[in-house]
């Protein structure tokens, strides 16, 4: 039997895709190997880089935590509720992804600055903002916290909203039914947008310099070794971050991987 | 565990566009009623309502004479089970069933205590470890109704329980749910399309047809004598009957109603119900000897023309419906009060 | 009949998502409510400005054609063909999100710089990446090309690929079914992820700046003008793009609008 | 336009974990094939795998003598449509249609022209400005005939083609596809799970069951003398005819097949279906005196005893099969050879 072969289109489809998986993976694999384990142990070695890059994990689990409490509980309501304003309410989230990230650090700059109006009320409570690394986490916040309100929302919008009317048939309060029923069962969704927007978070850098250029997280370390001394000096940090995103990223889809690997 | 009485008053239920006519309904202590009406008559909407997942448009809700209209369903003691179980899909078995005894506050002795007694009731201990999701249809239904039987609820309410599952389960759950009644004397609203299920489980039997309560009684008024056109036309001419099966050996039963016995093919006990559809029923002016192994005599007391059909409803007693063409009705000269002879097949009669 | 109140749990989730949304408005809104149309029509006028804004679009937009071209017919590859590996290419594609903006930038210099292989290959060719607008596309497109790709693939997906077989039967050709039934059909889709790209290529700021400082990008010129002038001089330039990104934005949510406004 | 002669040699087809045994088929050309299967033994995979849209593991295809196994479906032209129509949702009812006609390079003129006709030819004028959205099942049906139809194919291959539709027009679409091959003469592979649709419109009928092709032959053949015990339980024991419909007025008409006539209930003229449930006839000695209005005298051809019930063949002619309780069975002595009467109502003859 003469078999057909693979169809041109595809051949075609498949070179074009390929220059762009090329462009997308050449540069990570460029840099992690321009860079020996050796000089990467090295800039492990230094407290500046182990102090700025535990400070990114730091803020932007901060952040993610923030966003768990406060977006987890509109996420809910999102999900089970329809109210005037709705649509617009669910732009709103995305909103931040769009905005460029200078002009998001300038907007929280003028509202949480020194002299700005949240500011200059918070600051008795010892939340200082600039230069502080209350203004690195909520800069991390404005930037990714959609990537987690938008994948609890769905993971919410998944649930039969009757397995929790019966749940309140069986004497469950609201609150019970949120908590022993809908965010177990939507718990997988949310991991993995906690995990999606830490790894969002610690990739910030243009909201976080206006803010905060010290004390300085990784991205900024980067830039400013660039500026001071070159490529060279910046590449051993840049490869760590990338090292980091990469191992957070895997663990995303991985918990995103579907249950016993079916094909779709 | 004891059933509540139930009144609804003038109770609205609306969604989106849908809409039920004001529903006014008591319910007795202890009593199994049965919803009919065709899929998307917004039967479920009315459980939800008394469950108090959803708000009524306007009206009230009664139980045991104190008003729950307001009641959020946390504090209702209503049982509800849906037509496909809604087990939580994260706990066990177990869990599941006492999942509600939880909330209640029960110590863990307890409720392993009750849910093991539950459980047996159902004849589901060896599921107890599973997860819901390895549990067949039959099975998934049995464990959601321990756990609405966990919280000892004074209502039960089942929207079509049955429908989700194949035709032996079925059989077998609707058994289930009449000794359950039986043994628990619980207040049971059953919502279904099903007549059967009307039939055989029903204390009392209410049709909702096109926003409507058309009818509210026993079963044999609802199904023999319709109080309407439309409760006639929606039940259908059907001829329904209950009585004992005896099983008489080499495969045929004999199933004794109030004066007469008919033969059945298979061999069973205890009580049945039968139906015969009404163009099995062959109509002669002498007793017939053929292969029809079923044959009674007995008197015209309707004949309802309808053009090329007619149909005959002959006493025995008890009452059986024919369906003959409009020319045989002519040509044998049928009157309302002759006697004529009624023959059907064994085979054509349909047992549940 | 008395009437139950809302439930106090739904009272207390918009309390705290509401607190979120406040967290993301006020911000946006403080910022274009702090410059006059004034100051702003007085921003436009200055050259400098209405040379980085049009570098910005016109970048951004380059960047998205570029995608349009590669990473459509890679869309189309992943909704209709199953194959070894799919799903660390589909992880692949998302993988920049994650990365560090500015440790995309210096991995992209690593290859495509003066002195690197692709830089000095593509030289020749008049391209050049560092300090040039070639830099700034490529690094626009590196952030932002996943969402193009991941809209086209759902977009594709959505489309019964046995109307593209139908076609077939009918005597076309695969890329004529492509291009006559697949294309028009996902068209909608693939306008939103045009959008959306373009919207978070304009928002780009860290790994521009490692790659060219110069020509200015706005929020280049953004960060620029704070460092140099304060938060004041940087002011009306950050209202300007927040603005353009928040009209591109309306125009995404527009396309991605349910036909006839249906309830869900 | 006239059709191709199809043969598929040891074609072998395969999906995921499914598979069909080596098919060899030879349709001729303009012949009606109907291929019957249950829902899911792989006849749309069969279908696809003729059109060139999927590869076969194994075997050859050839249309009039020539090999197509590796020929891609644009160079195949054959029509292909799906039960569930799948019109492109962007263009309009004439876009569809002229679709592949595009693709061949025609000009607007006959572009438009052809699909005149077409529309003309299934009664589709009126909705040529409409998009597939506004149009019903049996509209978007007969879009989906034409579309397929203006490429003049050689083959033209429906998939269910009337399993998405209500009743009244399936009846409908089905006439429009007698209509079509009679005029046209074209090969037609038509793929149900439908025995009406096996019996009114095939010239040949292939019985496909697990996988494997079963039986071949006329729908005769397939359905009165099943060539095995599988395809005998498959298609059913079922008493179905063909004949002329004379209307008597007042209600009735008349079936006449080859040596007897029929009443059955409605008025209405030309060729026929019917079928009766064996279920249906009475079995006698001596001539029945009852409301049935059809009664026969035959000889009784086969008896099968299957335990509690027995199926007993009666060739008045033609032969009709009834089925009856053993206990009858025995009661009344019959016996191959012997003389019997048959008898069933007019409102027990199913048309078609």
């Amino acid at each position: 039997m003469r078999r057909r072969r693979t169809e041109p289109l595809t051949v075609l489809f498949a070179a074009l895709g390929g220059l762009l998986l090329l462009f997308i993976a050449a540069p990570l694999l460029w840099t992690l190997g321009a860079v020996s384990p050796a000089a990467l142990m090295a800039a492990l070695g230094e407290g500046e880089v182990r102090r700025a890059i535990t400070l990114t994990l730091w803020a932007s689990l901060v952040a993610t935590v923030l966003a768990l409490l406060t977006g987890v509980p509109l996420a809910y309501l999102l999900a089970r509720h329809d109210f005037p304003g709705k649509r617009f309410v669910e732009g709103l989230i995305d909103v931040p992804i769009v905005v460029p990230h200078s002009a998001a650090g300038i907007a929280l700059l003028l509202l949480f600055g020194r002299e700005a109006i949240v500011g200059r009320l918070l600051a008795p409570l010892g939340l200082r903002f600039v230069a502080a690394v209350p203004g690195i986490v909520i800069a991390m916040l404005f930037v990714s916290l959609a990537f987690l309100v938008d994948a609890a929302r769905d993971g919410f919008a998944a649930i039969d909203p009757r397995l929790e009317r019966v749940a309140r048939t069986l004497g469950a309060s609201p609150w019970q039914a949120f908590r022993s029923i809908a965010l177990p069962l939507a718990w997988r969704s949310i991991l993995s947008g906690m995990l999606m927007m830490w790894a969002r978070g610690l990739s910030e850098f243009g909201a976080v310099i206006i803010l905060a250029y010290h004390p300085m997280v990784a991205p900024v370390l980067i830039f400013e070794r660039f500026e001071a001394y070159g490529l060279d000096a910046a590449l051993p940090v840049a490869a760590l971050m990338i090292l980091i995103s990469l191992a957070v990223f895997v663990l995303l889809r991985m918990t995103t991987r579907r249950p016993e690997g079916r094909v779709r | 565990m004891s059933g509540g009485a139930l009144r609804l008053e003038a109770l609205e239920v609306r969604l989106e566009g849908f809409r039920l006519a004001p529903l006014t309904l008591a319910v007795e202590a202890g009593t199994y009623l049965v919803i009919v009406g065709p899929t998307g008559a917004g039967k479920t909407l009315i459980l939800e309502t008394i469950a108090g997942l959803r708000r009524p448009a306007g009206g009230q809700l009664f139980l045991d004479g104190a008003e729950i209209t307001a009641l959020p369903p946390e504090r209702r003691q209503t049982g509800f089970v849906y037509q496909d179980y809604l087990l939580f899909p994260h706990l066990t078995v177990a869990e599941n069933i006492a999942y509600g005894l939880r909330r209640r506050g029960l110590r863990r002795r307890e409720r392993e205590t009750r849910v093991e007694a539950l459980a047996a009731m159902l004849g589901i201990e060896p599921l107890l470890d599973r997860r819901p999701a390895t549990l067949s249809g039959g099975e998934a239904q049995r464990v959601a109704l321990a756990r609405a039987l966990a919280v000892e609820p004074r209502l039960l309410l089942l929207d079509e329980p049955l429908s989700a599952l194949d035709p032996a389960t079925r059989l077998r759950l609707r058994g289930v749910l009449a000794r359950l009644h039986d043994a628990l004397g619980m207040t049971i609203i059953h919502v279904t399309h099903d007549f059967e299920e009307a039939f055989t489980l029903g204390d009392r039997v209410a049709v909702i047809h096109e926003g409507q309560l058309l009818q509210v009684g026993t079963p044999e008024e609802v199904f023999r004598r319709p109080n309407s056109e439309q409760v006639a036309r929606f039940v259908g001419v059907q001829n329904l009957f209950r009585g004992r099966l005896q099983p008489l050996g080499d495969g045929y039963s004999r199933l004794h109603l109030d004066d007469i016995s008919i033969t059945v093919v298979g061999e069973a006990e205890g009580e049945a119900h039968l139906s015969i559809r009404p163009e099995e029923i062959v109509l002669s002016r002498e007793p017939l000897h053929s292969s029809a192994r079923n044959s009674f005599r007995g008197r015209i007391t309707a004949i309802e023309d309808r053009g090329t059909l007619a149909y005959v409803a002959v006493e025995v007693p008890p009452v059986f419906t024919s369906v003959i063409t409009h020319r045989s009705l002519e040509e044998m000269g049928l009157r309302v009060g002759e006697e004529v002879h009624i023959a059907f097949k064994a085979s054509a009669v349909h047992l549940f």
